[in-house]
Protein backbone atom coordinates (compact mmCIF):
# COMPACT_ATOMS: atom_id res chain seq x y z
CA UNK A 1 0.00 0.00 0.00
CA UNK A 2 1.10 3.25 -0.75
CA UNK A 3 0.14 6.96 0.31
CA UNK A 4 -0.54 9.72 -2.08
CA UNK A 5 0.39 13.41 -2.34
CA UNK A 6 -1.95 15.74 -4.43
CA UNK A 7 -0.14 19.23 -5.91
CA UNK A 8 -2.52 22.11 -6.42
CA UNK A 9 -1.92 24.56 -8.77
CA UNK A 10 1.69 26.12 -9.55
CA UNK A 11 3.13 22.97 -7.33
CA UNK A 12 1.18 20.47 -10.37
CA UNK A 13 3.50 22.16 -12.71
CA UNK A 14 6.79 21.71 -10.48
CA UNK A 15 5.93 18.11 -9.40
CA UNK A 16 4.94 17.00 -13.29
CA UNK A 17 1.38 16.17 -12.28
CA UNK A 18 -1.15 16.68 -10.04
CA UNK A 19 -0.33 13.83 -7.95
CA UNK A 20 1.96 11.09 -7.22
CA UNK A 21 1.71 7.66 -4.66
CA UNK A 22 4.13 7.21 -2.58
CA UNK A 23 5.59 4.87 0.20
CA UNK A 24 4.81 5.55 3.29
CA UNK A 25 6.30 7.23 6.61
CA UNK A 26 7.33 10.28 8.55
CA UNK A 27 6.76 13.25 6.17
CA UNK A 28 10.80 14.12 6.22
CA UNK A 29 11.88 10.87 4.80
CA UNK A 30 8.80 11.44 2.27
CA UNK A 31 10.18 14.87 1.25
CA UNK A 32 13.45 13.77 1.06
CA UNK A 33 12.86 11.02 -1.72
CA UNK A 34 11.44 13.70 -3.74
CA UNK A 35 13.71 15.92 -6.17
CA UNK A 36 14.55 18.69 -4.18
CA UNK A 37 13.03 21.65 -6.34
CA UNK A 38 9.77 19.73 -5.75
CA UNK A 39 10.77 19.59 -1.96
CA UNK A 40 11.68 22.61 -1.70
CA UNK A 41 8.71 24.27 -3.19
CA UNK A 42 6.15 22.01 -1.16
CA UNK A 43 7.79 23.59 2.29
CA UNK A 44 6.91 26.95 0.97
CA UNK A 45 5.53 29.11 3.96
CA UNK A 46 2.79 29.57 1.98
CA UNK A 47 2.06 26.41 0.96
CA UNK A 48 -0.61 25.04 3.46
CA UNK A 49 -0.98 20.84 3.76
CA UNK A 50 -4.72 19.26 4.37
CA UNK A 51 -4.29 15.17 5.51
CA UNK A 52 -7.36 13.60 4.17
CA UNK A 53 -9.17 16.94 2.97
CA UNK A 54 -8.40 18.52 6.67
CA UNK A 55 -6.47 21.01 6.90
CA UNK A 56 -3.12 20.71 8.97
CA UNK A 57 -2.34 23.88 11.90
CA UNK A 58 1.14 22.47 12.31
CA UNK A 59 3.50 21.30 9.98
CA UNK A 60 5.75 19.08 12.54
CA UNK A 61 5.04 15.46 13.20
CA UNK A 62 3.19 14.03 10.47
CA UNK A 63 3.45 10.85 9.52
CA UNK A 64 1.87 9.61 6.47
CA UNK A 65 0.40 5.64 6.68
CA UNK A 66 -0.64 3.80 3.90
CA UNK A 67 -3.97 5.11 1.83
CA UNK A 68 -3.24 8.25 3.15
CA UNK A 69 -3.42 11.65 1.07
CA UNK A 70 -1.64 14.58 2.20
CA UNK A 71 -2.47 17.54 -0.39
CA UNK A 72 0.11 20.64 -0.82
CA UNK A 73 -1.79 23.89 -1.09
CA UNK A 74 -0.35 27.19 -2.46
CA UNK A 75 -2.05 31.00 -1.99
CA UNK A 76 -5.26 30.91 -3.99
CA UNK A 77 -6.51 32.55 -6.98
CA UNK A 78 -9.94 32.15 -7.36
CA UNK A 79 -12.72 34.03 -7.88
CA UNK B 1 -33.57 28.20 1.81
CA UNK B 2 -31.42 30.95 2.40
CA UNK B 3 -28.35 29.67 1.29
CA UNK B 4 -27.90 28.13 -2.43
CA UNK B 5 -23.97 27.56 -2.60
CA UNK B 6 -23.11 25.73 -5.97
CA UNK B 7 -20.09 24.40 -7.24
CA UNK B 8 -20.68 24.25 -10.92
CA UNK B 9 -18.32 21.83 -13.79
CA UNK B 10 -20.30 23.10 -16.81
CA UNK B 11 -21.63 26.59 -18.01
CA UNK B 12 -24.45 28.17 -16.50
CA UNK B 13 -26.96 30.89 -17.36
CA UNK B 14 -26.42 34.06 -15.48
CA UNK B 15 -29.84 35.22 -16.41
CA UNK B 16 -31.39 31.68 -15.23
CA UNK B 17 -30.44 32.23 -11.92
CA UNK B 18 -31.06 35.42 -11.23
CA UNK B 19 -34.59 34.99 -12.39
CA UNK B 20 -35.41 32.56 -10.06
CA UNK B 21 -33.14 34.82 -7.19
CA UNK B 22 -35.57 37.32 -7.92
CA UNK B 23 -38.49 35.13 -7.81
CA UNK B 24 -37.53 34.01 -4.17
CA UNK B 25 -36.97 36.93 -3.05
CA UNK B 26 -39.58 39.76 -4.50
CA UNK B 27 -40.07 40.82 -0.74
CA UNK B 28 -36.64 42.14 -0.16
CA UNK B 29 -35.59 45.70 0.07
CA UNK B 30 -32.96 45.31 -2.00
CA UNK B 31 -31.02 42.51 -4.17
CA UNK B 32 -27.29 43.15 -5.20
CA UNK B 33 -25.48 40.99 -7.59
CA UNK B 34 -21.96 40.40 -8.93
CA UNK B 35 -21.39 38.57 -11.83
CA UNK B 36 -17.76 37.94 -13.02
CA UNK B 37 -16.91 36.89 -16.72
CA UNK B 38 -13.91 35.77 -18.22
CA UNK B 39 -12.62 38.57 -20.32
CA UNK B 40 -11.26 38.82 -23.35
CA UNK B 41 -7.83 40.07 -23.25
CA UNK B 42 -6.12 37.97 -25.03
CA UNK B 43 -6.52 34.71 -23.08
CA UNK B 44 -7.72 31.33 -25.04
CA UNK B 45 -9.09 29.35 -21.89
CA UNK B 46 -9.01 30.22 -18.09
CA UNK B 47 -9.09 26.69 -15.81
CA UNK B 48 -10.41 26.99 -12.87
CA UNK B 49 -9.16 23.85 -10.15
CA UNK B 50 -9.92 23.02 -6.86
CA UNK B 51 -9.85 20.80 -3.76
CA UNK B 52 -12.57 19.20 -3.50
CA UNK B 53 -12.32 18.05 0.14
CA UNK B 54 -12.32 22.21 1.50
CA UNK B 55 -13.76 24.22 -1.35
CA UNK B 56 -17.85 23.64 -1.36
CA UNK B 57 -17.24 23.88 2.55
CA UNK B 58 -15.41 26.78 2.46
CA UNK B 59 -17.66 28.65 0.39
CA UNK B 60 -20.72 27.66 2.59
CA UNK B 61 -19.17 28.52 5.58
CA UNK B 62 -18.76 32.11 4.01
CA UNK B 63 -22.12 32.30 2.91
CA UNK B 64 -23.36 31.42 6.33
CA UNK B 65 -20.84 34.04 7.53
CA UNK B 66 -22.53 36.72 5.01
CA UNK B 67 -25.79 35.92 6.01
CA UNK B 68 -25.98 36.34 9.41
CA UNK B 69 -23.81 39.66 9.60
CA UNK B 70 -25.77 41.41 7.20
CA UNK B 71 -29.01 39.43 8.24
CA UNK B 72 -29.87 38.37 4.73
CA UNK B 73 -33.57 36.84 3.13
CA UNK B 74 -30.91 35.21 0.86
CA UNK B 75 -27.36 34.58 -0.49
CA UNK B 76 -26.83 33.06 -3.56
CA UNK B 77 -22.88 31.91 -4.43
CA UNK B 78 -22.60 29.95 -7.47
CA UNK B 79 -18.65 29.67 -8.58
CA UNK B 80 -17.22 27.57 -11.61
CA UNK B 81 -14.82 24.77 -12.01
CA UNK B 82 -13.05 23.29 -14.94
CA UNK B 83 -12.43 25.44 -18.45
CA UNK B 84 -13.89 28.53 -19.78
CA UNK B 85 -13.76 30.08 -22.77
CA UNK B 86 -13.75 34.55 -23.14
CA UNK B 87 -17.18 35.65 -22.17
CA UNK B 88 -18.16 32.96 -20.12
CA UNK B 89 -19.75 33.31 -16.50
CA UNK B 90 -17.17 32.16 -13.52
CA UNK B 91 -18.87 33.61 -10.41
CA UNK B 92 -22.30 34.66 -9.90
CA UNK B 93 -23.23 36.08 -6.25
CA UNK B 94 -26.53 37.62 -5.21
CA UNK B 95 -27.19 38.86 -1.61
CA UNK B 96 -30.90 40.02 -0.74
CA UNK B 97 -31.54 41.87 2.27
CA UNK B 98 -33.98 44.39 3.74
CA UNK B 99 -31.99 47.70 3.01
CA UNK B 100 -29.71 48.18 0.19
CA UNK B 101 -26.47 48.82 2.22
CA UNK B 102 -26.69 45.22 3.60
CA UNK B 103 -26.56 43.95 0.27
CA UNK B 104 -24.35 45.83 -1.07
CA UNK B 105 -21.73 45.12 1.85
CA UNK B 106 -22.47 41.14 1.65
CA UNK B 107 -21.96 41.13 -2.32
CA UNK B 108 -18.68 42.90 -1.82
CA UNK B 109 -17.53 40.66 0.98
CA UNK B 110 -18.25 37.45 -0.42
CA UNK B 111 -16.63 38.81 -3.31
CA UNK B 112 -13.65 39.63 -1.83
CA UNK B 113 -13.19 36.60 0.21
CA UNK B 114 -14.18 34.19 -2.58
CA UNK B 115 -10.79 35.36 -4.64
CA UNK B 116 -8.80 35.60 -1.76
CA UNK B 117 -9.53 32.96 1.02
CA UNK B 118 -11.36 30.48 -1.19
CA UNK B 119 -9.61 27.11 -2.69
CA UNK B 120 -9.53 28.00 -6.26
CA UNK B 121 -6.62 27.53 -8.41
CA UNK B 122 -6.47 29.50 -11.57
CA UNK B 123 -4.49 29.31 -14.57
CA UNK B 124 -4.68 30.50 -18.40
CA UNK B 125 -3.59 30.06 -21.85
CA UNK B 126 -2.22 32.59 -23.86
CA UNK B 127 -0.42 32.04 -27.60
CA UNK B 128 -0.76 28.18 -26.45
CA UNK B 129 0.91 28.27 -22.70
CA UNK B 130 -0.87 27.66 -19.86
CA UNK B 131 0.31 29.96 -16.81
CA UNK B 132 -0.74 30.23 -13.39
CA UNK B 133 -2.30 33.33 -11.54
CA UNK B 134 -0.66 34.44 -8.73
CA UNK B 135 -2.73 36.43 -6.24
CA UNK B 136 -2.24 40.44 -6.29
CA UNK B 137 -1.89 42.22 -3.70
CA UNK B 138 -4.63 44.22 -4.74
CA UNK B 139 -7.15 40.81 -3.74
CA UNK B 140 -5.11 40.71 -0.30
CA UNK B 141 -6.11 44.48 0.39
CA UNK B 142 -9.71 43.88 -0.37
CA UNK B 143 -9.77 41.63 2.34
CA UNK B 144 -8.25 44.01 4.70
CA UNK B 145 -11.18 46.27 4.36
CA UNK B 146 -13.38 44.34 6.57
CA UNK B 147 -11.31 43.93 9.69
CA UNK C 1 -24.82 52.04 -25.85
CA UNK C 2 -23.05 52.68 -23.12
CA UNK C 3 -25.71 54.72 -21.21
CA UNK C 4 -29.30 53.12 -21.06
CA UNK C 5 -31.78 55.20 -18.54
CA UNK C 6 -34.99 55.61 -18.58
CA UNK C 7 -38.17 56.31 -16.21
CA UNK C 8 -41.00 54.17 -16.12
CA UNK C 9 -44.64 55.10 -15.64
CA UNK C 10 -45.60 51.00 -15.51
CA UNK C 11 -44.24 47.61 -13.52
CA UNK C 12 -40.82 46.38 -15.10
CA UNK C 13 -39.06 42.89 -15.10
CA UNK C 14 -35.84 43.13 -13.85
CA UNK C 15 -34.94 39.50 -15.11
CA UNK C 16 -35.75 40.47 -18.58
CA UNK C 17 -34.30 43.93 -17.90
CA UNK C 18 -30.84 41.99 -16.67
CA UNK C 19 -31.08 39.08 -19.50
CA UNK C 20 -30.20 42.06 -21.77
CA UNK C 21 -28.21 44.03 -19.78
CA UNK C 22 -25.94 40.84 -19.75
CA UNK C 23 -26.29 40.26 -23.37
CA UNK C 24 -25.22 43.25 -24.03
CA UNK C 25 -22.11 43.16 -21.84
CA UNK C 26 -20.51 39.74 -22.43
CA UNK C 27 -17.09 40.64 -22.53
CA UNK C 28 -17.13 42.83 -19.44
CA UNK C 29 -15.22 41.30 -16.85
CA UNK C 30 -17.57 42.36 -13.54
CA UNK C 31 -21.25 43.12 -14.01
CA UNK C 32 -22.77 44.68 -10.50
CA UNK C 33 -26.67 45.15 -10.40
CA UNK C 34 -28.94 46.48 -7.30
CA UNK C 35 -32.39 45.75 -7.32
CA UNK C 36 -35.16 48.07 -5.39
CA UNK C 37 -37.95 46.65 -4.70
CA UNK C 38 -41.01 47.87 -2.38
CA UNK C 39 -40.84 46.28 0.79
CA UNK C 40 -43.93 44.32 2.64
CA UNK C 41 -43.32 46.35 5.84
CA UNK C 42 -47.27 47.16 6.07
CA UNK C 43 -47.43 49.92 3.33
CA UNK C 44 -50.18 49.51 1.22
CA UNK C 45 -49.22 51.48 -1.67
CA UNK C 46 -45.79 53.47 -2.47
CA UNK C 47 -46.18 56.33 -5.08
CA UNK C 48 -43.40 58.28 -6.68
CA UNK C 49 -44.39 61.46 -8.24
CA UNK C 50 -41.27 63.62 -10.04
CA UNK C 51 -40.95 66.62 -11.91
CA UNK C 52 -40.39 66.22 -15.63
CA UNK C 53 -37.86 68.95 -16.58
CA UNK C 54 -35.54 68.01 -14.71
CA UNK C 55 -35.39 64.05 -13.42
CA UNK C 56 -34.75 62.42 -16.71
CA UNK C 57 -32.01 64.45 -17.59
CA UNK C 58 -30.46 64.48 -14.13
CA UNK C 59 -30.63 60.94 -14.22
CA UNK C 60 -28.53 61.20 -17.65
CA UNK C 61 -26.22 63.45 -15.79
CA UNK C 62 -25.42 60.81 -13.24
CA UNK C 63 -24.91 57.84 -15.57
CA UNK C 64 -22.86 60.06 -17.65
CA UNK C 65 -20.85 60.39 -14.18
CA UNK C 66 -20.59 56.71 -13.27
CA UNK C 67 -19.60 55.95 -16.70
CA UNK C 68 -16.65 58.22 -17.02
CA UNK C 69 -15.71 58.06 -13.35
CA UNK C 70 -15.28 54.69 -13.77
CA UNK C 71 -14.66 53.63 -16.85
CA UNK C 72 -17.43 51.88 -17.51
CA UNK C 73 -18.71 49.48 -20.74
CA UNK C 74 -22.24 50.48 -19.51
CA UNK C 75 -24.52 51.54 -16.75
CA UNK C 76 -28.64 50.72 -17.05
CA UNK C 77 -30.46 53.13 -14.66
CA UNK C 78 -34.52 52.37 -14.48
CA UNK C 79 -36.23 54.42 -11.95
CA UNK C 80 -40.12 53.91 -11.29
CA UNK C 81 -43.04 56.66 -11.02
CA UNK C 82 -46.72 56.61 -10.32
CA UNK C 83 -47.66 53.81 -7.68
CA UNK C 84 -46.66 50.61 -6.61
CA UNK C 85 -48.09 47.88 -4.51
CA UNK C 86 -45.63 45.79 -2.21
CA UNK C 87 -43.20 43.67 -4.12
CA UNK C 88 -42.54 45.66 -7.07
CA UNK C 89 -39.58 46.52 -8.75
CA UNK C 90 -38.64 50.60 -7.99
CA UNK C 91 -34.88 51.07 -9.18
CA UNK C 92 -32.70 48.94 -11.21
CA UNK C 93 -29.34 49.77 -11.52
CA UNK C 94 -26.75 47.32 -13.62
CA UNK C 95 -22.36 48.90 -14.00
CA UNK C 96 -20.67 46.73 -16.36
CA UNK C 97 -16.82 47.71 -16.43
CA UNK C 98 -13.33 45.42 -16.82
CA UNK C 99 -13.06 44.91 -13.02
CA UNK C 100 -14.62 44.15 -10.12
CA UNK C 101 -14.27 47.15 -8.21
CA UNK C 102 -15.27 49.37 -10.75
CA UNK C 103 -18.77 48.07 -11.15
CA UNK C 104 -18.93 47.67 -7.72
CA UNK C 105 -18.69 51.28 -6.52
CA UNK C 106 -20.70 52.24 -9.82
CA UNK C 107 -23.58 50.83 -9.04
CA UNK C 108 -22.92 51.86 -4.88
CA UNK C 109 -22.25 55.75 -5.99
CA UNK C 110 -25.40 55.54 -8.51
CA UNK C 111 -27.55 53.92 -6.17
CA UNK C 112 -26.32 56.83 -3.89
CA UNK C 113 -27.18 59.87 -5.62
CA UNK C 114 -30.43 58.23 -7.00
CA UNK C 115 -31.44 57.73 -3.39
CA UNK C 116 -30.82 61.88 -2.57
CA UNK C 117 -29.61 63.99 -5.49
CA UNK C 118 -32.47 62.82 -8.00
CA UNK C 119 -35.85 64.60 -8.74
CA UNK C 120 -38.24 62.03 -6.70
CA UNK C 121 -40.66 62.31 -4.29
CA UNK C 122 -41.97 59.56 -2.47
CA UNK C 123 -45.15 59.01 -0.24
CA UNK C 124 -46.78 55.78 1.17
CA UNK C 125 -49.93 54.70 2.66
CA UNK C 126 -51.12 53.21 5.25
CA UNK C 127 -54.02 52.11 7.27
CA UNK C 128 -55.83 54.12 4.23
CA UNK C 129 -53.60 57.51 4.94
CA UNK C 130 -51.04 58.84 2.74
CA UNK C 131 -47.87 60.15 4.72
CA UNK C 132 -44.68 61.98 2.50
CA UNK C 133 -41.25 60.26 3.09
CA UNK C 134 -38.68 62.64 4.22
CA UNK C 135 -35.12 62.10 3.42
CA UNK C 136 -33.35 60.13 5.69
CA UNK C 137 -29.95 61.38 7.98
CA UNK C 138 -28.60 58.03 6.47
CA UNK C 139 -29.14 59.13 3.01
CA UNK C 140 -27.05 62.15 3.35
CA UNK C 141 -23.85 60.19 5.08
CA UNK C 142 -24.43 58.25 1.47
CA UNK C 143 -23.05 60.86 -0.59
CA UNK C 144 -20.57 62.00 1.61
CA UNK C 145 -18.66 58.93 1.17
CA UNK C 146 -17.86 60.01 -2.23
CA UNK C 147 -16.66 63.41 -2.20
CA UNK D 1 -53.68 85.02 -18.66
CA UNK D 2 -52.25 83.35 -15.74
CA UNK D 3 -48.90 82.22 -13.99
CA UNK D 4 -48.54 78.95 -12.38
CA UNK D 5 -47.31 77.36 -9.28
CA UNK D 6 -46.32 73.59 -9.26
CA UNK D 7 -46.10 72.17 -5.71
CA UNK D 8 -43.99 68.83 -5.33
CA UNK D 9 -43.62 66.59 -2.37
CA UNK D 10 -45.12 67.39 0.70
CA UNK D 11 -46.05 71.19 -0.62
CA UNK D 12 -48.55 69.73 -2.26
CA UNK D 13 -50.14 68.71 0.77
CA UNK D 14 -49.65 72.34 2.26
CA UNK D 15 -51.38 73.66 -0.70
CA UNK D 16 -54.08 71.64 -1.43
CA UNK D 17 -53.11 70.89 -4.62
CA UNK D 18 -50.38 69.96 -7.17
CA UNK D 19 -50.56 73.20 -9.05
CA UNK D 20 -52.67 76.63 -8.73
CA UNK D 21 -52.67 79.46 -11.18
CA UNK D 22 -52.34 83.27 -10.14
CA UNK D 23 -51.67 86.74 -11.12
CA UNK D 24 -48.48 87.51 -13.13
CA UNK D 25 -45.92 89.80 -11.08
CA UNK D 26 -43.09 89.68 -8.60
CA UNK D 27 -42.41 86.54 -6.60
CA UNK D 28 -43.07 88.78 -3.16
CA UNK D 29 -46.88 89.83 -4.56
CA UNK D 30 -47.61 86.07 -5.62
CA UNK D 31 -46.76 84.74 -1.77
CA UNK D 32 -48.56 87.17 -0.43
CA UNK D 33 -51.75 86.45 -1.78
CA UNK D 34 -51.18 83.12 -0.76
CA UNK D 35 -51.77 81.58 2.56
CA UNK D 36 -49.51 82.18 5.29
CA UNK D 37 -48.73 78.63 6.04
CA UNK D 38 -48.39 77.67 2.43
CA UNK D 39 -46.41 80.92 1.71
CA UNK D 40 -44.02 79.88 4.73
CA UNK D 41 -43.47 76.28 3.60
CA UNK D 42 -42.84 77.80 -0.35
CA UNK D 43 -39.99 80.00 1.28
CA UNK D 44 -38.77 76.99 3.43
CA UNK D 45 -34.08 77.20 2.91
CA UNK D 46 -34.63 73.65 1.53
CA UNK D 47 -36.57 73.87 -0.79
CA UNK D 48 -36.04 75.13 -4.31
CA UNK D 49 -37.41 76.69 -7.25
CA UNK D 50 -37.13 76.08 -11.07
CA UNK D 51 -38.76 78.74 -13.60
CA UNK D 52 -39.93 77.34 -16.89
CA UNK D 53 -38.13 73.85 -16.39
CA UNK D 54 -34.60 75.59 -15.01
CA UNK D 55 -33.35 75.16 -11.78
CA UNK D 56 -32.52 79.20 -10.58
CA UNK D 57 -29.80 79.84 -8.37
CA UNK D 58 -31.23 83.08 -6.48
CA UNK D 59 -34.31 83.35 -4.81
CA UNK D 60 -34.10 87.22 -5.48
CA UNK D 61 -35.72 89.01 -8.19
CA UNK D 62 -38.10 86.94 -9.43
CA UNK D 63 -40.62 88.31 -11.49
CA UNK D 64 -43.97 86.04 -13.06
CA UNK D 65 -45.12 86.96 -16.44
CA UNK D 66 -48.05 85.64 -18.07
CA UNK D 67 -47.42 81.75 -18.88
CA UNK D 68 -44.67 81.24 -16.44
CA UNK D 69 -44.25 78.05 -14.26
CA UNK D 70 -42.26 78.26 -11.26
CA UNK D 71 -41.67 75.01 -9.10
CA UNK D 72 -41.06 74.23 -5.91
CA UNK D 73 -38.92 71.13 -4.90
CA UNK D 74 -38.60 70.24 -1.50
CA UNK D 75 -35.54 67.71 -0.53
CA UNK D 76 -36.21 64.58 -2.29
CA UNK D 77 -36.75 61.10 -1.39
CA UNK D 78 -36.56 58.75 -3.73
CA UNK D 79 -34.64 55.35 -4.71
Amino acid sequence: MTARLVFLGRLEDVAGGAERDVTPGPLEAVLASLAPDLAVALLGERVRMALNGVLIAERGGIVLRAGDELAFLPPVSGG
Amino acid sequence: MAQDVRLLESRFVPTDEMAAFYAAHSASGGIVSFLGQMRGDGAELLELRHFAPLTLPGMRELAQTCITRWQLSGLLMLHRTGQMAPGEPIVLVAAAAPHRRQAFAAADYAMDHLKSESWFWKRERRAGQWHWIEPRADDYAGLARWV
